[in-house]
Order: structure tokens, then C-alpha cells, then sequence
């Protein structure tokens, strides 16, 4: 049995009186992907922000290859290996979709206090960048500012990213929102691909791709887990079938 | 060549032609102003190393300004008094040794205001370094050793081995070569990977995080490095004036320094040499037409900042593009 | 026939000035006309105008700037009246920090520089220079008068000043001449509006008198909260909290207040009562302390233009030396640093119908000299 | 009689910090509802004094003149909301910076142009002169004791205002979602315009209070500007408790530092100089308090949320 990636266990987390996470474990383990699915509210942002550090739980570890990054706040846990996208595109929006993979490869080699090499003829930045874009074909769109690239251009420059910081384990948040179905298709494929790199723990709404997808899915509602296991669990579980199928319906 | 390198290259060579006509015209005085230009530029630069680059709004560089003329006054006044500094150290109205001095000194105070101060951000970020600043002004005012409020004169103007500083045109380009440094400098940091995460910072300070880079680290470096900058220009401006005084520390120089860099172009090369050029012109032209001239110069502003986003350098060259 | 004697006797005359001395000379003025101390340069500018009016000399050229109390405008104001303007002669700075920052370089370019207000301790010490006059005072004198003054009537004052190097020099120069015991001595901040909590500490004290100086807005508020404080104690300082400038601001909170100047409205000389008539005449206000001052200024230039060119530089200063005018303070000579000998009085604040004003009750010094002298080696 | 003195300082201090509140109660109001960072408050509170004292002189009547300043300064407020600040909603706070200190200019220079540069006179009305007998035998004036009555009063009326009044549900709302009350057909720019006048008149108010204190004079407003961008700052910007609080903090901690440290240094160096020192001590004391509470807590004691 592969120790898991990833491993979250009894998380809480307590707004005022509301809990928005409630005693949730779960775990990541290698070559899988693992949908997190539930409806709006269910915690599903919330646990994200406590898996990358953006949010530190009330009680509760989290476990990263193995160590407590409990302690840790975001750029070292992305240090460490954890490459997360954002449900609403996040980049920087006046660079180039090749500055933006550029970025993370410099971070990936930790050297950010050089002062004086132009970024732009230093080869073991811009060359790694490109390749990356290439994958996500995005290749042809290199030098165009992120602000100017399409929604699903984002999307994909956002998984470039990740990947350029040779992340360990993915944290997609909702990488379909907004997508055509062309493009979902295109981005199915590609993160079907994807998990032999690194597993990937995908929160996502579009249920036919979660579906095709996913190896195993979690359903959060009301912060808490309420089921987990393989598609074929889920589909025939009664109480996701009553708390959540049901109400989308 | 793109455009804007051109119409930077312009503006410089624009500050330089000013002193070069003024010694063919005998009217000494402009090289005087323009001196002036390429002091109040240089401090302009750093901090649009801070604020253009890494979008850290600081309302209290005058500090920075204030500390590196008080190093020039200070070192000066002990060499003209053959008084020793504390510890033994000699005074020195050497300018090299004076420079390094006001650069290390702002910089030491810009680590400890910066360690602070970018632990907040935003209106915060803005306020707290107000607050600095106004402590280190009232210090100064309130501090008798170096003349308080009365400030510090400085004799004889200082030496640089080599070049007869007391020659306006002399001391032009000696303030003319840091300023062209400064630019380069600020060019390289721009370019380079430190520029590249310091610009993710003031763009998405969470991707930034996100992928790995600390913004805290990348923008304390920048402070420093930027106040560093301004505390260069400070001990300049001592010289151009023979004379340092708090009012180089006072909120109207932070100011100042912010305006001269929302004039000429925000995070642009050459935004800080065209702004500080059209402020000087403009409150020496107009202050020579009448006593209200800054009724003027707030319109003026009002009208950049609503109408000409991006300043002069913006007008002319048109969007910012990174590679 | 005797008309065009007299014409040509009358032409030889100038002509013969002229033939020595009708050179032309240049005034470069500096002083505040904008921001918060505007209305002191206002009336030094009014004044020296005056005083240029009155002699309609054609050969004197008076340039005027705004140094907005900023000292490195000042600064570059006087780069520019030197380099471009050619000045031969700069004056008109009021306030200390501004004549520090302007004065050593100017004087060391060979410029004469003559002061109609600032009189800052190292001018008149150590950095003395021949080409710097001080027409106004030393900035310890009207403080020293206080001092003298208050070992009349007072044993215990409480003293304060801002906390800045005039402030210091205020106190400093104050209690070189009192003898009695201070109940207390408290430096406020530069620019303070709110003096309640010093006012509550003087009131516990046990004070009987209150010296203090505070410039400008300052001393406005603080002489208007001393009156609505209901502490009862007799107040004193130097002139500039109770110039004509300030007063009408102040209103009647400032009755009674003892202060000293090397000069009042109704100092009884020829040349003041002339002085005060053509100020009101040509301004519609009565002129203040920097008023009188500047013109003291304006006439001193005009005397040593009658006795030597200024392009023979040591004879020019010689005439300025020989202070050969008709000073509205009366007696008026030079000391070796080229500081006044002057009296020093103490005035009243007084209401003449609706105006306030001050009146002179005493005479603290005759021909007071500053403390600095003895260091200046020239 | 040190503890009567100790009482009167501290009520100094109380007046002091509830003049602070005027001043950035509306600063913080105009923060926390439109997101915006005006310098030119101070240009306002100048608006209120010169309005007040210019109304006394003409009518003999101070209340009138107290009248005055509310309506000049919430009109100078609207008219600046009108002309500039609205369109800076939607900028950098590098924008609002620059062009609220190009409204000082104009406003400073403007004010001069019209009433010269000697300052105007402005005194207590007789109702409120004269002063209460505190207990240990000393004495209070009562212009100050109504000072801090009218601070107190504008303080519970803000408490009212914004959480018992439509008015100050709009606002609430603006606060938490500028969309979201667009949506809910709320006239979001006459709102804001009011928000803004009301934010102008509070330090019209201060400023007609405090010039009979002090002088009126351009300019007068900077210095008590800086404190209310301390104030806020330590207070938590947005929140009018915040404001306060950090407020009384501010008069307390200036007004007994001046008064205490130079004792306090008394006690081992000479009196001169603990003077001297203490002053420059006392005047750096709120910034370093500043910097200690963002140091702790970097946006301040009541940070609003988000």
C-alpha cells in the first residue's frame, strides 16, 4: 500500500458559530485523482485554503509527503511541492503567459535575489517556461499579457504554472469553471494525463467530468465528509443521493 | 529600439542639453536648476524602485532623502570643525565617502521602518510609513547637536577626488552620471529575476505565494534597496544647497518625491527624470509669475491624475509592456 | 537767469554724486509671501517698497521672490538672484532656518547680505562675516530684555518655547539676564495648537508670572486659551506673539501682555511718526516690528548708496557701517559683528478705539549689545 | 494637588482625543464605505473654521457661525465629492493620495487668495466662558467640557446613525458589497455624495470648535490630519469604534507623555534638559505607539473585516 501524498486528518475550522469544516480527513494518494465535490457552501474553498496555508484549521493535522506543514505558510508549503490553481484565475496580469511559467520555474530553483541577469536571456528560465506552455498548448500564446488570454487560456496557463513548479500534488480548484465544452473536453484529457505526473486532488462542479475523471470523490456538505469512495460508490450512495444529487436536482 | 527606450534616451539627453546651452548662454543659473532636476530625479528613481516596480506606495521617503543629507551635513560639519565623531572617526568632505555613508544609513533605517511597516499593506502601508517618517522628522527638529529646526550649513561644498565640485557644470555631471547609474540600475532590477518577483508581488501578491516566493522577503529588499537610492540623492541635494534642514524629512517632500513620479510615469524608466524636469520648470517658471503658483500645480495634478494616467512618459510611449 | 544757475547748481550736484557714487544697484529681496508666515514677508516687502518710493531713486532695482519658508527654495532663490539676476545685495529673510541656509553661502560669494529679522546665534558668533549686516536684532535680544525687565516685578516665572534651537535660544537668552527662580521651564512641540496641558501646569505651579515664546499661530492659540483658561497671571514675551500681524487674531485676550521690541508705533521719534503716517497711508494697517525693521533696511542701503559705489565693495560696507540714517528705532549703531546697538522696550498691548495695539511702558536696556560679539574675530 | 493636576490632564487629554474623533470619524466613514483615502480632510476642517469665524465677525454670533461651518464644509465636501473624488473610486490608492494632496494645494492656496495670509479671529461664545471648579480645588474651562460633550454626542448619534437609521444600513451595505446595493436600487452615487458631506461636515464642526482655540489660519489643517490618519490607523480603518477608541488613545497618550516624561526624566538629569528631551520624546510617542500596534496587529485594534 503507497503511503498517501497527501493526508488531512480531523480538520475543524469554526467561523463565529458556523463550522466550516468539520472533523474532515481524507487523503491523496499516488497516480490518483480525488474529486472533491459538494454543494455551494459545503466548505470546499475553505479546506483548500487550509490544505495550501492560507488558512491555518482550529485542530487537526495536515500531512505533505510525509511531514506536519501544519506550521508552514503558503510559499513553503508551494516550496515543498504543492502546485494549486485558483477557482477564479489568479496570475499576474500584465506579464506574459511565458513570464507568468517563468515565475515559477525561478521559484522552483529558489534563486529570486539575483539582481542583475535580464530574466528574458537567461535560458534555464525562459526554455523550461516554454516547454511547459508547449504542453498545455499554450506554446503559440507566449507572449501575449495574461490579461489579454481567454478564459480557458487562463485555465490553462494556471496548470502550466503548476506544473512548472514540479509540484508533487495538484490542488486544481475548479479548473472548469467557465470553460467551454470544447475546452472542458480538451482539459479532461490533458488532466487525465496529468495524474501520472502527481496526483491530483480536483474540486470540482462539472460532474461529467468528475465522473470521467476521478478515481475516487469525496462529498463534502456542511463542512463535513458524508461519503467516500469509487464513482460507482458515490452514484449508488443514498445519502449523497439525498443531501446533495438530490438538491441539485 | 522600442519606443519608449527612445523617448527615455530623449529625456535624458533633454536634462543634458539644458546645462550645456545654459555655459554657451552664460546664464549660469540653469545649470543650477537642472542640477536641481537631476538630484530630485535620482530620488525619484529609488523610489520607483519601491513604488513603481513593487506597488509599494511610501509616504515617507522624504526620510530616507532627509537621513542622506544629514550624512553629508554631519560628516561635513566635522571636517570643517576638526571635531572627531563619536568612537574617534574623522569627519570627511570626501563625497565618496560621504555617499557610502548616506547609503548605508538609509538603508539600515529602511530595514528596521521596512521590517515593520510591510507586515501591513495597503492605506495601512501608506500611513505607518507617513508615521515614520513624521517621527524622524521631529526628531530632527527637536535634536539640538545638528542645528534642529535651524538645520546644518555646509561651508565648503564637498570634494570628489578629481573633479572641481564648485564648478556648477562639474557638479552637474557628477549628479548627471549617478542619475544615468541610477537608471541603469533600475533598468537591470527591473529585468532581472528579483524585478520579475517583485513586480508578481505588486500585481498578485498570492500567486506569488503560491509559487513559492515570499512576498515579504522580495519587498523588504526592494524598500531598502530603493530608500538606498534616495538617500544617495539626499546627500547630493545637501550639496546643490550647501545646507541641510528637517524640511527635507517634512510629508510635503514624501509628497513630492510621489508626485514628481506620478507626472512623469509610474514604473517607467524615464518617468521619474521627466516628472522631476517638469516640476522644477514648473514651480520655477510660475513661481517667478506669481505668488499662488501652487494653485496651479494642484490643478495641474488633479488634472494628470484624472485625465493623463500614466504621465508624461505614458502620454508619449503609450502602455507598459513586459517581455 | 538765476533759474538756470540754480538748475546747473543743481545739476553739478548730481552730477557729482552721480560721478562718485550713481551706480546702479541691485536688491535681490527673498522673504515669505505664501503659506503660513506670509504676512511678516508681506510686510517686509511693504515696507522696503516704501522706503524705495519715499527716495525714488532711479538707479536702485529691487527683485522680489516667495521662498515659501522652505529653505532650499530659499536657497535656490538666492542661486538664481545671484548667478542669473546679478544681484549685488540680498535681503529680506525672516526666519532663522531659511537666513542659516542661505546666508554662509551667499556671504562666502561675496554677496552682502543684510538682515531684516533673522539673527541667528552663529552669525553673530563664530561664523561672523564681513558681508553679513544685521539691521533687526540678535535673536536673544527682545528674550534678554524680558529677562531684565522681569527681575523687576517677578520672583518666580514659568518660561516655554517650542522645542527648536530658537526656542532654546529664547530661554536661554531669558535667563541670562533674570535672576529670580524659575517655577518651571517646558519646551513644547513646534507647531502645538493645544496648550491646555501646559496651561494646567503652570496653573499648578505656583508661577507668578509666564514668560513664553511661541511664533505665529502658537502664540495665537496659546494667549487665547491662557484667557479662556481663567488663570490669572501676568503674561510676558518677546514682540513677535504681539505684532501688529497678529493682534486683530488674537483679539482682546492679548490686553495687558508685556512684550519686547527694539521698537513701537508710538516711539517718539521724527523719522517713526513719519514712518507710521506713509505706512498707514499707503497700506491701510499699521505696520509691525518687521516692518519697521525692513525699512530701517531699505534706508541704511540708501544712505551707503549716497556715500560710495557698490562696485568698490570695502567702501560700500564701510558706508553700511556707518549706519548714516534715520533709524525709526531712534539710536542705531553697529557693533564689531555688525549687530545692533540698540535700545529694547517693553511694550503693552492696548486698545486705541477698535484697534489693538502696543504702547511703550519701559525701557529695558539702552544700547544693548548681544552676548556673541566677544566671539566674532573680524 | 498633583492628583487635581493629573485629573485636568487627563481630561485634556479626553478633549484632545474626542477633537481627534471628529476628525477621523469621518475619515474613517469615507474609508470603510467608498474605499477611499482622502488627504483633503484636513482642507475641510480648515473650510469649517474659516467659515465660522468669517460668519462670527460678520453677525457677532458664534452659534451662527458654528451653523455656517456645517453647511460650508458639508458643501465644500459635496462639491469636492462631485467634482473629483467620484472619480476616483475605482483607482489605486496611489491616485486618491496624489489627488487629495493636489485638492490641499488648491484649497490652501485658494483659501489664501481669498482671505489673506493674517489669521482670523475667532473666539469662545460668552455662554461658554468661564470655567467648573474640579474637585482638589483647580478648575476646567468650560468651552472644553463642551467639546467633549459634542464629541461624546456625535459619537452616540454615529452609533445611531449607522445601525438604527435606513441611512445607515445603506451604508453598512455599501461597506460589505458595492453591488450588491446597486442592485437593490439604491442610488449608490447619491449615497456616497451623502456619506461624503456628512464625513466634510464632522470636520467642519472640529474645526469651528477648535479654531476659537486656537487660530484660524490656512494651513491650520495638516498637522490635525496626520493625527487622524494615526488615529484611524491604530483604530482599524473603517471602523468608527476603531476611530474611538484609537482616538482617545492618541489625546491620552500625547496629551500625559508631554506632561509626564519630562517629571519622569527630571528624576536624573537636569531640568533644562529633561525638558528639552522629554519634548522630543513626547513628540515621537503616538508614532511609536503606532508602530507598536501594527506591529502586533497590522490593521489595527477594530480591523473591520475583509
Amino acid at each position: 500500500m503507497a503511503e498517501p501524498v497527501l493526508k488531512l486528518s480531523n480538520l475543524t475550522k469554526t467561523f463565529g458559530a458556523l463550522k466550516a469544516t468539520d472533523d474532515v480527513s481524507l487523503d491523496l494518494k499516488p497516480g490518483e485523482i480525488h474529486a472533491l465535490i459538494g454543494p455551494n457552501g459545503a466548505g470546499k474553498s475553505t479546506l483548500i485554503h487550509q490544505i495550501a496555508g492560507s488558512l491555518r484549521p482550529d485542530t487537526g493535522s495536515i500531512r505533505f509527503l510525509g511531514h506536519d506543514v501544519g506550521a508552514l505558510g503558503v510559499p513553503e508549503r508551494a516550496r515543498m511541492g504543492l502546485g494549486r490553481t485558483f477557482q477564479i484565475s489568479s496570475l499576474t496580469p500584465e506579464f506574459s503567459a511565458l513570464r507568468n511559467v517563468m515565475l515559477a520555474v525561478q521559484a522552483r530553483q529558489g534563486t529570486s535575489f539575483r539582481f542583475f541577469r535580464p530574466v528574458m536571456r537567461d535560458r534555464t528560465l525562459t526554455e523550461p517556461a516554454m516547454a511547459m506552455l508547449e504542453r498545455v498548448g499554450l506554446a503559440g500564446r507566449a507572449a501575449v499579457p495574461a490579461a489579454e488570454l481567454s478564459h480557458g487560456e487562463r485555465r490553462q496557463l494556471e496548470i502550466a504554472i503548476a506544473l512548472a513548479l514540479g509540484s508533487k500534488a495538484f490542488l486544481l480548484d475548479e479548473p472548469m469553471a467557465g470553460m467551454d465544452p470544447e475546452g472542458s473536453k480538451t482539459l479532461t484529457g490533458f488532466l487525465d494525463q496529468l495524474r501520472a505526473e502527481a496526483p491530483i486532488l480536483l474540486v470540482e462542479h462539472d460532474m461529467d467530468a468528475v465522473f470521467a475523471l476521478a478515481d475516487r470523490i469525496t462529498v463534502l456538505v456542511y463542512g463535513r465528509v458524508i461519503a467516500t469512495g469509487t464513482v460507482e460508490d458515490i452514484r449508488n450512495d443514498a445519502d449523497v443521493r439525498r443531501a446533495y444529487l438530490g438538491e441539485e436536482a | 529600439m522600442t519606443r519608449e527606450t527612445l523617448i527615455s534616451l530623449a529625456i535624458v539627453l533633454a536634462l543634458l542639453a539644458i546645462p550645456l546651452w545654459a555655459t554657451a548662454a552664460g546664464e549660469t543659473f540653469y545649470i543650477t536648476l537642472a542640477t536641481r532636476m537631476a538630484i530630485l530625479a535620482l530620488a525619484a528613481v529609488g523610489l520607483n524602485i519601491a513604488l513603481g516596480l513593487g506597488g509599494l506606495v511610501s509616504f515617507g521617503h522624504a526620510a530616507f532623502f532627509g537621513i542622506g543629507g544629514y550624512a553629508a551635513g554631519i560628516l561635513a560639519s566635522h571636517a570643517f570643525n576638526m571635531e572627531p565623531l563619536p568612537f574617534g572617526l574623522p569627519g570627511t568632505n570626501a563625497m565618496p565617502v560621504i555617499w557610502i555613508v548616506a547609503i548605508v544609513a538609509s538603508g539600515l533605517v529602511a530595514l528596521a521602518i521596512g521590517a515593520i511597516s510591510l507586515r501591513t499593506a495597503g492605506v495601512y502601508f501608506i500611513m505607518i510609513t507617513l508615521a515614520f517618517a513624521q517621527m524622524i522628522f521631529y526628531f530632527a527638529i527637536s535634536w539640538p547637536a545638528y542645528g534642529g529646526e535651524d538645520g546644518l550649513s555646509i561651508f565648503v561644498r564637498n570634494q570628489f577626488p578629481g573633479v572641481n565640485t564648485l564648478n556648477g557644470l562639474s557638479f552637474f555631471f557628477v549628479c548627471f552620471t549617478l542619475l544615468i547609474a541610477s537608471l541603469g540600475l533600475f533598468s537591470l532590477l527591473r529585468a532581472s529575476r528579483f524585478g520579475a518577483a517583485l513586480q508578481a508581488a505588486r500585481q498578485n501578491e498570492q500567486r506569488l505565494a503560491t509559487v513559492g516566493i515570499a512576498p515579504y522577503r522580495i519587498r523588504l529588499a526592494a524598500f531598502v534597496i530603493s530608500a538606498m537610492v534616495t538617500g544617495l540623492a539626499g546627500a547630493l541635494f545637501a550639496d546643490l544647497n550647501r545646507f541641510v534642514s528637517p524640511s527635507m524629512l517634512s510629508w510635503h517632500m514624501s509628497g513630492e518625491l510621489i508626485v514628481l513620479i506620478i507626472l512623469g510615469g509610474v514604473g517607467r524608466l524615464a518617468g521619474p527624470v521627466a516628472g522631476a524636469m517638469l516640476y522644477v520648470a514648473f514651480e520655477y517658471f510660475l513661481g517667478g509669475i506669481t505668488e499662488r503658483w501652487q494653485l496651479f500645480l494642484g490643478l495641474l495634478l488633479l488634472a494628470v491624475v484624472l485625465f493623463a494616467r500614466g504621465g508624461v512618459v505614458g502620454l508619449l510611449a503609450g502602455k507598459a509592456r513586459h517581455g | 537767469m538765476k533759474t538756470i544757475i540754480a538748475a546747473g547748481i543743481v545739476g553739478l550736484a548730481m552730477s557729482v554724486s552721480g560721478l562718485a557714487f550713481a551706480e546702479p544697484v541691485k536688491i535681490g529681496m527673498i522673504t515669505t509671501l505664501s503659506g503660513g508666515g506670509a504676512g511678516l514677508g508681506i510686510d517686509v516687502r511693504d515696507a522696503f517698497a516704501l522706503a524705495m518710493k519715499q527716495a525714488n531713486n532711479p538707479d536702485v532695482t529691487v527683485v522680489t521672490e516667495d521662498d515659501a519658508m522652505k529653505p532650499e527654495i530659499a536657497v535656490q532663490i538666492a542661486d538664481k538672484m545671484i548667478q542669473s539676476d546679478k544681484v549685488d545685495i540680498l535681503t529680506g529673510i525672516i526666519w532663522s532656518n531659511l537666513a542659516m541656509a542661505v546666508v554662509p553661502s551667499a556671504t562666502g560669494q561675496g554677496i552682502i547680505y543684510i538682515s531684516p529679522n533673522a539673527g541667528p546665534s552663529p552669525l553673530a558668533g563664530a561664523n561672523c562675516n564681513a558681508n553679513y549686516f544685521n539691521v533687526a536684532y540678535q535673536n536673544d535680544n527682545f528674550h534678554e530684555a524680558m529677562g531684565e525687565y522681569a527681575n523687576k516685578d517677578y520672583k518666580k516665572v514659568y518660561i516655554l518655547a517650542p522645542n527648536y534651537p530658537a526656542g532654546k535660544d529664547s530661554l536661554t537668552g531669558f535667563k541670562r539676564f533674570y535672576k529670580g527662580e524659575l517655577a518651571g521651564e517646558v519646551y513644547t512641540q513646534l507647531g502645538q495648537t493645544d496648550y491646555a496641558a501646559e496651561i494646567a501646569q503652570i496653573r499648578a505651579s505656583g508661577a507668578d508670572s509666564v514668560f513664553f515664546f511661541l511664533p505665529g499661530g502658537m502664540g495665537i492659540a496659546f494667549t487665547k486659551q491662557w484667557a479662556q483658561s481663567g488663570v490669572d497671571l501676568p503674561l510676558m514675551g518677546p514682540a513677535f506673539s504681539f505684532s501688529q500681524d497678529v493682534l486683530p487674531a488674537i483679539g482682546d485676550a492679548a490686553l495687558g501682555v508685556k512684550n519686547s521690541a527694539s521698537w513701537s508705533p508710538d516711539l517718539d521719534n521724527e523719522a517713526n511718526k513719519a514712518f507710521v503716517e506713509a505706512f498707514q497711508a499707503e497700506y491701510g494697517r499699521l505696520p509691525s516690528v518687521y516692518a519697521a525693521q525692513s525699512y530701517d533696511t531699505a534706508n541704511l542701503i540708501l544712505s551707503a548708496m549716497g556715500k560710495a559705489g557698490v562696485s568698490d565693495k570695502d567702501a560700500f560696507k564701510a558706508a553700511l557701517k556707518e549706519a548714516d540714517f534715520a533709524s525709526v528705532r531712534g539710536s542705531f549703531k553697529f557693533n564689531t559683528n555688525q549687530h545692533p546697538i540698540q535700545n529694547i522696550y517693553v511694550r503693552e498691548v492696548v486698545k486705541e478705539g477698535d484697534v489693538l495695539t502696543n504702547k511703550i511702558i519701559d525701557t529695558a536696556f539702552e544700547n544693548h549689545e548681544d552676548a556673541y560679539a566677544k566671539d566674532c574675530k573680524m | 494637588m498633583q492628583t487635581a493636576l493629573l485629573i485636568e490632564q487627563i481630561l485634556n487629554g479626553l478633549q484632545f482625543g474626542v477633537m481627534l474623533f471628529l476628525m477621523a470619524a469621518g475619515l474613517t466613514l469615507i474609508f470603510g464605505v467608498m474605499g477611499l483615502i482622502n488627504l483633503a480632510h484636513g482642507s475641510l476642517y480648515m473650510v469649517g473654521a474659516f467659515a465660522c469665524a468669517t460668519v462670527a465677525a460678520a453677525t457677532g454670533s458664534f452659534w451662527l457661525g458654528l451653523v455656517a461651518s456645517l453647511a460650508a464644509a458639508a458643501a465644500a465636501g459635496a462639491l469636492m465629492e462631485i467634482t473629483v473624488i467620484r472619480r476616483l473610486y475605482e483607482r489605486d490608492h496611489l491616485d486618491q493620495v496624489l489627488a487629495t494632496f493636489a485638492l490641499i494645494l488648491v484649497f490652501s492656496e485658494g483659501t489664501r487668495w481669498i482671505f489673506g495670509s493674517i489669521p482670523l479671529y475667532l473666539n469662545i461664545p460668552p455662554l461658554l466662558a468661564g470655567a467648573i471648579p474640579l474637585p482638589g480645588g483647580s478648575a476646567y474651562p468650560l468651552y472644553r467640557v463642551a467639546i467633549i460633550g459634542v464629541g461624546i454626542a456625535v459619537a452616540i448619534g454615529l452609533h445611531l446613525l449607522i445601525t438604527r437609521t435606513r441611512l445607515g444600513m445603506r451604508i453598512r451595505a455599501g461597506e460589505s458589497d458595492r453591488e450588491m446595493i446597486g442592485a437593490l436600487g439604491v442610488d449608490i452615487r447619491t449615497l456616497y455624495t451623502v456619506v461624503f458631506a456628512l464625513g466634510a461636515a464632522l470636520a467642519g464642526l472640529a474645526g469651528a470648535m477648535v479654531g476659537a482655540l486656537q487660530s484660524v489660519q490656512v494651513g491650520m489643517g495638516e498637522p490635525v490630519l496626520i493625527l487622524a490618519f494615526v488615529v484611524i490607523v491604530i483604530g482599524g480603518i473603517g471602523s468608527i469604534h476603531g476611530a474611538l477608541v484609537g482616538a482617545l488613545l492618541v489625546g491620552l497618550i500625547d496629551t500625559l507623555g508631554r506632561f509626564l516624561l519630562p517629571v519622569a526624566l527630571a528624576t536624573f538629569m537636569g531640568p533644562s534638559a529633561a525638558a528639552s528631551i522629554g519634548a522630543s520624546v513626547a513628540s515621537m510617542l503616538i508614532y511609536v505607539f503606532m508602530a507598536l500596534v501594527l506591529a502586533i496587529r497590522p490593521r489595527g485594534l477594530f480591523a473591520a473585516a475583509g
